[in-house]
C-alpha cells in the first residue's frame, strides 16, 4: 500500500502541464474569465488541439484512439486539466456515446461515428428524460415505430443540455407497447437536421441557455442508426450510467474551486482583516477541504478496485451524491463571500456595454453559478436516485 | 402576552393579500420586472391611494393608520409571499422609520409624500469595502456653508433607479470605521453630481451603483445630529433587518406550499412523489422551518423598541436562524422539484432566488451570530 | 401583540421564586449535585410539598384540585421550577393518568384516584409499548378477557418507567380479538401489587435503571377499573398522547441546561484561554440559544393558540422533535466540554468509596448523561413518528 | 499509488478476525468487563504467543514480521469490531512507536518483550488542565544525579491498572506550555511513588488518575533528547491517532452492519423497517461515512512517515472527519434501533459507547479542524 505517484507518473504530470501550458487558447481563457456564456466554438477550439494531440478520450482504448494511459494516468490528466482551469470537454460525445458505440456499435457504427467523436466534427447530445419522467427512464413515452428499414420516431425529451449545437443525438425510445419498459427500449442514433426535430431553448436560474426541450414529430431514423439489438437499449443505458458516474465526482475541478474561494477570500474584507482570517469562514474552508480528501481517497479507492478488475459498481453513487454536494458548497461560499456584490445581474443587461462589471471581476457570477450549481444534486440521477440505488444494490434493502 | 392580530391589523393583511392576488401573479412580475422601467409605477400609487397601505405603520398626526413594526411586519409578509418589488423597505420601512426617528420639520414634509406615493427612497448605506459594517463609510459629507459636499460611491442601492430621494449614510468625521463622525441625510435623488449605474438585481429589483461627485447638498438634509447617527442608522437597519425576516416568511411560506402542491401532483416510478417518506419528512423539515421563521420574525418585532442591547440581540438571533432556514427551505423546495425548480418557468425558482438573496441581506447568518455573541456571550 | 408579561404575572413569578427557594429541600439539593440515582422518597419529598402547596397539578381544572392558572402562569411555573434546578415531578400521575381519569372516569374513580394522585399516595406507571411495539400502539398483544366482574390481563409491557416504584399503573389491552387494532383497546388502571405482575429491571446505556419489562400473567382487574368504555381505550390514549406532547419542548429545562454549558465552559481552560473563549464552542453554545428562543416562540405561540381556545394540534409534534434534538445537543456539548474527563465510569464501581469524583464535579455525569438522551429523540413517539404525523395531519400527506 | 494489502497483510487480518470471532463476542467481552480485572489476561498472551499478533508492526531485527503502520492499521480496524479492550494501542502501537523511534539498547530489550505479552504499558501524558494540548505539562521530571525525579498528576490513563510499563511525558525545563523542555520516560509501574487511583471508563476500558509523588526514575528511562521530546511525543500521538482512526472503521463498520441486521428483521406497522425510505436513506448515509472513514484512515496511515507539517495535517484532516462520522453513524444507529439501542443489552449501545469516546479521543473534531487551519491555511 502506498500513495505516491511513481517517477513515470510524475514525469507524465510535467508533460501534461507543459502541453497545456504552450497550447491553450488565450483567447478561450479571456472568454471564460468574462464568464458570459460560450459558443459552440469556444468549446471546440480546445477539444481539436486535444483531438490532434491524441489526448481527447482518455479512457478510450488504444484501438479506437484512446491514449493507451493507466487509471493513475488519468486521474493526473484530470487534475491537470482542472487545475489550468480548462474548459470542460462536453462530455456526450467522448464520455457517453462513444463508449456505448465502441462496446455494442455495428463496425460500420464504430468506423463512422468514432473518428467524428473523436475529431469534433461531430456534437453530440443526450435524449433520456422526458417530462414527467426526470430520473425515472423505465416510464418513457417517445416511441419509435418500424417503418422499411426506418423508424418513425414521436415524442418529446427535456433537459437536453446543449441540443442547440449538437449534431446528433442517442436517444432511448420505446420499440414495443406490450413489453415491460425495460425490455421495450432501444437505443438510437438521430441525426439533429433530420425533419421533425426541433430543439427549444429552457432557460435556467443563472439566465444560462444550456438544456432544451427536443420535439420530435414523425423523425425517420434509418434501422442502421439503432445500437445493438432492438429492444435491448437498457443495457446501453445501464452501461452508460455506470460509465457516467466515473469522473462525475469531478475532485480535480472542486480543488481548483476551493482554491479560488481561498483567493476571493484572501481579497474579500471583513473589517479589519481579510475574509480568510475570519475563523468561520475558514473553517467552511477547511471542512470542505477535508471532505474533498475524503472524497478522493475514496475515488482513488474505487479507481484501485477498477485496475484490479473490478468495475465501478454502484458503490460509485456514492462519488455522485458526495461529489455534487461539495461543488454546491464552493458555490455557496463564493455567493457568501461576495456579499453585497451578490445581488446585481448582468447577463443579456445592457450587453455592448463596455464598461467592467460591478463590483469586483469574480463578484458577478457569484449568484447565477450559484442557483445553476442546485442542478448537481438533480442530473445524471437525482441524489435521492443515487442514495436508492446505494440502498438497493449495496445494502441490499 | 399576547400573539394575536388587532382587528385593524387583520383587516390590513387581507386587504393586501386581495389586493394582491388580483394584480401580483407570476405572469405579472413576470412582466413588470422584464419592462424598461422594471416595475409597474401603478401598483404603487394603487397601495398608497387606493389602499391607503403606504400609511399603515405611521402615526396618525401625519396621516397614517397609527401602525408600527407589525404592521410593517403584516406588509411585508404579504409582499414575500409574492416576491413584490415594491419599494416599501427602502421608502416605508427604512425611510419612513429614519424620519419617524429624526421627527420635526422634515417629516412632517416627507411622511405624507410617502403615504401618498409620491417619494420613493433608495438607501445608499452599504460601500463596497465595507460588507455588513454600517459605520465603516468612505463616503464624505464635507461642512461647507449651510450645507455638505457629499463624495462617495454607495453599492447596491436598491430601488435607486426609480427613487425621487436617497438616504444616505456618509462621514462627517472621525475614521474610517469609527462609531462617530456618522452622519445621515435625505436628499433629492436628482441633484446634480449625483452618477448612478442601474442594473437588475438577481432576484427582479432594480438596483444602482450610486456615485457622489461633490454633491452640495442643504443643511436641512441632516437627520439626527451630526456625526451622531450611527445609533439611529443601527436601529433603522435592524428595523428593516426585522422587516425582511418578515418578507422571509411570506417567501419560504409559499416555497414550502409550492413544493407540497408539486409533491401531490407530481408523479414518478408511478406514485405522487409526495408519497415518498424521504420527501415527506423534508417537507416536515421545510414546514418546521418557516414556523420557527414565523416565531423569530414576531419575537423580533416585538423587540425592535427595547434598548438597543436587547433589540439587537434579538433581531441578530431572528435573522440568523431565518437567514439558516431560507437557505434550508430554498435549497429543498428545489431539489424536491428537481430540473423544473432550476428554470425561469416556474415561480418556485424565483422563490428561491428571493430567500438566497435575503440570506445576506442586511448581514449573513455568521454576521448575525458575531453580533449575537458579542452582545449576549462577551466574556 | 406584545410579549411582555403584565405586572400581576411578575408578583407570580417572584411569589414561585420565593417560594421554591424557602421550601425546596437541601438534602435533595445535595442528593442532585452527587448526580447518583434518585430514591421514590427524593422525587415524592418535593411532591409532597407542592401538593401541600396547591401547586403539584398546574394544568388541571380548580374543581380537581388545579390551583386555577392561566397559560402564562403554567410557563412562568414551569420556567422557575427549571430555572431553580428542581426534581422533576414524574409525569404520569400528574400530566397522564390524572387528565385522563378526571376527563373520561367514572365519579367512584375520580374521587378515589385524583386525591391520592395529588398527594402522592400512588405513584404512577406507563403500560403502553410491548416488545415488537415501540411507538407502533396498535399492534399491541396484550389481552384482556372478561371473568366475571374482572378482567384476566396477559401479556408484555416494555419502556416502562420508574415501574420499580409504581403502586399502580395505567395499561393499554386488547379487549376484544375480532376488531380492528385501534378498536379493541381498553385503558385499564391496574394495581401494581396484584398478583401476576412482574417488574425486570432494563439497564440503560448510562448505567441507570429508569425502565422497566412488565409482564402480566393472569393478573385479574375489577371492569371498574377500567376507564371509559370498552375498546374504547384508544380515545384515551390520543388525548393523552396530545396532552403528553404539550411541555416536552422542555424550554425551561434546555434553558437552564446551556446556562450550565456556560458556566462549565467558563471553567474548562483552552490553552491560554477558556473553552468559552473559543470561538467554536461559543459559537455552537450561540446557535443552541438561537435555536432554543425560536422553540420558545413557537411553544409561546402555540400557547397563545390554546388560550384561544385551539387545542394543542398535532403541530406540537414540532415542539416534541425540536425540543428532544436541542436537550440531545446540550448533552453532547457538556461531553464534548469536559475533555478526557468524559471517559471515567462511576456508577456502582467502588461504591461506598468517599473520596470526591475523578476530574471536575460536572465531568462524571457528562456522558452517562450523553448517552442517555439519546432516548428523547425515541420515546414519547419517536422523532420520526413525530414526523410522520406532521406530514399526515398538517401537510395532508 | 497502490491500496491492496500483502499477501502477509492480509494473512494478519484473516488471521486475527479468525480468532476474534472465536474468543471475543459480545458475551465474551462483557464478562471480561465486568470481571475483578477487566480483561482476560489469556486473550492478550494468545495474541502475543499463539498468533504472534503483536510483532506484526515491529521490525525483523526485533522478532517482529517487518511491518509497520499499515499492521497496525490492520489490527485496530480487527480489535475495533469487536470493542477489544487488549491495550494494544498504548503498548504496541504508543510504547512500541516511542521505542522504535528511540531505538539504543532500550528498544532491543523491551521490543522483544511487548513481542513476547510480557508488557503492557500506559501512556501517561494528559492532564487535568492541559486539553488536547502535548506540551501544556505540570508533571516535571527534576534531574537528579544520573536520574530523575517525577512529580505530577496524569490524567484517565488508559490501561494504567494493568500496566507494567508507565509511558510518561513530563517537563524536565520550560514553561508550562512551551515547546521546549519537555521530555519522554519509559518507566516500571511499580516504582515507590507511584498512586494510582483506578476506575473503568464508559466504553469497558480500565484507567487510572497516576499521581507520581518524588518517584525516583533511572537516567535510562529517557526516551530521545532531555526536554526535546516534543516531536517524538507529536509523531507518536499522530501514530495513535491514525490508530484509532482505523479502530473506528471497525466500529462503526460494525455499527452500520448491525443497524442494517436490525432493520431487516424488526417489524413495525406491518413491515420490516428496513422498507421505510427514510430508514433506508439514513443507512446510505451512514455507509458512506463509513467508507470515508476508510478512506481517510489509510490517507492518514500513509502519511505517517512524511515530513511533520504534512503528516499532522493528514492525521488532522482524518480524525476531524472520522470524529464527525463516528457520531453520526452512532447515534443515527441508536436512533435506528430505537429503544433496545439504548439498553446495555444489545451490543449495538456499546458500540456507540465506544464510538463516542473517540470523538475526542486524542483531539476532538474541532481541535484537529484548527490544527489543519494552523498548519495549512495560516495567513
Amino acid at each position: 500500500m502506498d500513495m505516491e505517484f511513481s517517477a513515470e507518473d510524475m514525469t507524465f504530470r510535467e508533460e501534461v502541464r507543459r502541453f497545456i501550458a504552450e497550447n491553450y487558447p488565450e483567447s478561450l481563457r479571456a472568454v471564460q474569465e468574462e464568464g458570459e456564456e460560450m459558443a459552440k466554438e469556444d468549446f471546440l477550439s480546445w477539444h481539436r488541439i486535444l483531438a490532434k494531440k491524441g489526448w481527447i478520450a482518455p479512457a478510450w482504448p488504444a484501438e479506437y484512439g484512446g491514449p493507451g494511459w493507466s487509471a493513475t494516468q488519468r486521474f493526473i490528466f484530470s487534475e491537470e486539466i482542472a487545475a489550468a482551469d480548462c474548459v470542460t470537454i462536453m462530455p456526450f460525445g467522448i464520455n457517453m456515446v462513444g463508449p456505448v458505440i465502441y462496446t455494442f456499435g455495428t463496425p460500420e457504427q464504430k468506423a463512422h461515428f468514432l473518428p467524428r467523436i473523436l475529431s469534433g466534427d461531430d456534437w453530440w447530445c443526450q435524449g433520456y428524460s422526458e417530462p414527467g419522467a426526470g430520473s425515472d427512464l423505465a416510464s418513457l413515452r417517445t416511441a419509435a415505430v418500424r417503418d422499411g428499414d426506418d423508424y418513425i420516431v414521436n415524442g418529446q425529451k427535456t433537459w437536453t443540455t446543449m441540443a442547440q449545437h449538437a449534431d446528433w443525438g442517442f436517444f432511448l425510445v420505446k420499440t414495443d407497447r406490450e413489453l415491460k419498459a425495460q425490455e421495450a427500449i432501444s437505443f438510437l442514433l438521430i441525426d439533429m437536421k433530420s425533419p421533425g426535430v426541433t430543439v427549444r431553448p429552457i432557460i435556467t436560474l443563472g439566465g444560462e441557455h444550456e438544456v432544451n426541450e427536443v420535439w420530435l414529430e414523425n423523425v425517420r431514423v434509418p434501422i442502421s442508426n439503432r445500437v445493438y439489438e432492438e429492444n435491448k437499449g437498457w443495457t446501453c443505458a445501464k452501461f452508460l450510467l455506470a460509465h457516467e458516474r466515473t469522473g462525475i465526482a469531478g475532485v480535480a475541478r472542486s480543488k481548483r474551486g476551493v482554491e479560488k474561494i481561498k483567493a476571493i477570500a484572501r481579497s474579500e474584507m471583513d473589517g479589519e482583516r481579510t475574509l480568510l482570517q475570519n475563523p468561520f469562514f475558514k473553517r467552511k474552508i477547511s471542512q470542505l477541504e477535508i471532505d474533498l480528501t475524503a472524497l478522493e481517497f475514496t475515488e482513488l479507492r474505487s479507481l484501485a478496485g477498477e485496475a484490479a478488475g473490478k468495475g465501478p459498481g454502484p458503490e460509485s453513487s456514492l462519488l455522485k451524491i458526495k461529489g455534487s454536494e461539495i461543488q454546491q458548497r464552493i458555490t455557496e461560499l463564493a455567493l457568501e463571500a461576495v456579499g453585497h456584490y451578490g445581488a446585481p445581474y448582468f447577463r443579456g443587461f445592457g450587453e455592448g456595454d463596455n464598461e467592467h462589471a460591478i463590483g469586483p471581476d469574480y463578484a458577478h457570477r457569484a449568484a447565477p453559478t450559484y442557483f445553476n450549481a442546485r442542478k448537481t444534486t438533480i442530473y445524471g440521477g437525482s441524489n435521492e436516485i443515487q442514495r436508492n440505488i446505494i440502498a438497493k444494490m449495496v445494502l441490499g434493502l | 402576552m399576547d400573539f394575536t392580530y388587532t382587528e385593524t391589523q387583520g383587516m390590513i393583511r387581507d386587504t393586501l393579500a386581495r389586493f394582491l392576488a388580483d394584480t401580483y401573479d407570476f405572469d405579472a412580475r413576470t412582466k413588470m420586472i422584464a419592462s424598461e422601467a422594471g416595475r409597474d409605477p401603478a401598483i404603487w400609487t394603487a397601495l398608497a391611494q387606493e389602499l391607503g397601505m403606504l400609511g399603515a405603520a405611521f402615526g396618525e398626526e401625519h396621516g397614517g393608520l397609527g401602525g408600527g413594526h407589525i404592521e410593517n411586519m403584516i406588509v411585508m409578509e404579504e409582499l414575500g409571499k409574492v416576491m413584490a418589488i415594491e419599494p416599501y423597505l427602502p421608502t416605508v420601512v427604512i425611510g419612513g422609520g429614519a424620519l419617524t426617528a429624526a421627527g420635526g420639520a422634515v417629516a412632517d414634509h416627507m411622511i405624507p409624500e410617502i403615504i401618498g406615493g409620491n417619494v420613493i427612497i433608495g438607501f445608499a448605506y452599504a460601500e463596497p469595502q465595507g460588507r455588513y459594517n454600517l459605520a465603516n463609510l468612505r463616503t464624505s459629507a464635507k461642512k461647507e456653508g449651510a450645507g455638505y459636499v457629499l463624495n462617495g460611491h454607495k453599492s447596491v442601492v436598491v430601488a435607486a433607479p426609480w427613487a425621487t430621494h436617497l438616504l444616505v449614510t456618509a462621514r462627517s468625521g472621525g475614521s474610517q470605521s469609527e462609531a462617530d463622525g456618522v452622519s445621515l441625510f435625505l436628499i433629492e435623488a436628482g441633484l446634480p453630481g449625483i452618477v448612478r449605474r442601474d442594473y437588475p438585481t438577481v432576484d427582479g429589483f432594480r438596483a444602482s451603483e450610486v456615485y457622489f461627485e461633490n454633491v452640495s447638498i442643504p443643511g436641512g438634509a441632516l437627520l439626527g445630529g451630526e456625526g451622531a447617527a450611527l445609533p439611529m442608522i443601527e436601529a433603522i437597519v435592524d428595523t428593516a433587518t426585522a422587516a425582511i425576516c418578515a418578507e422571509a416568511c411570506g417567501v419560504t411560506e409559499r416555497l414550502h406550499a409550492g413544493t407540497l402542491d408539486y409533491a401531490k401532483q407530481r408523479k414518478q416510478f408511478g406514485q405522487e412523489i409526495a408519497r415518498f417518506q424521504v420527501l415527506q419528512h423534508r417537507m416536515v423539515d421545510m414546514f418546521m422551518e418557516v414556523e420557527q421563521a414565523k416565531s423569530m420574525t414576531i419575537m423580533a418585532t416585538l423587540s425592535l423598541d427595547k434598548p438597543a442591547q436587547d433589540r439587537m440581540a434579538a433581531v441578530s438571533a431572528a435573522k440568523a436562524k431565518i437567514s439558516q432556514g431560507a437557505r434550508f427551505v430554498g435549497q429543498n423546495a428545489v431539489q424536491t422539484h428537481g430540473g423544473i425548480g432550476i428554470t425561469q418557468e416556474l415561480a418556485i425558482g424565483h422563490y428561491f432566488k428571493r430567500a438566497s438573496m435575503i440570506e445576506n441581506q442586511f448581514g449573513s447568518a455568521d454576521h448575525h451570530l458575531d453580533r449575537y455573541e458579542m452582545l449576549t456571550l462577551a466574556e
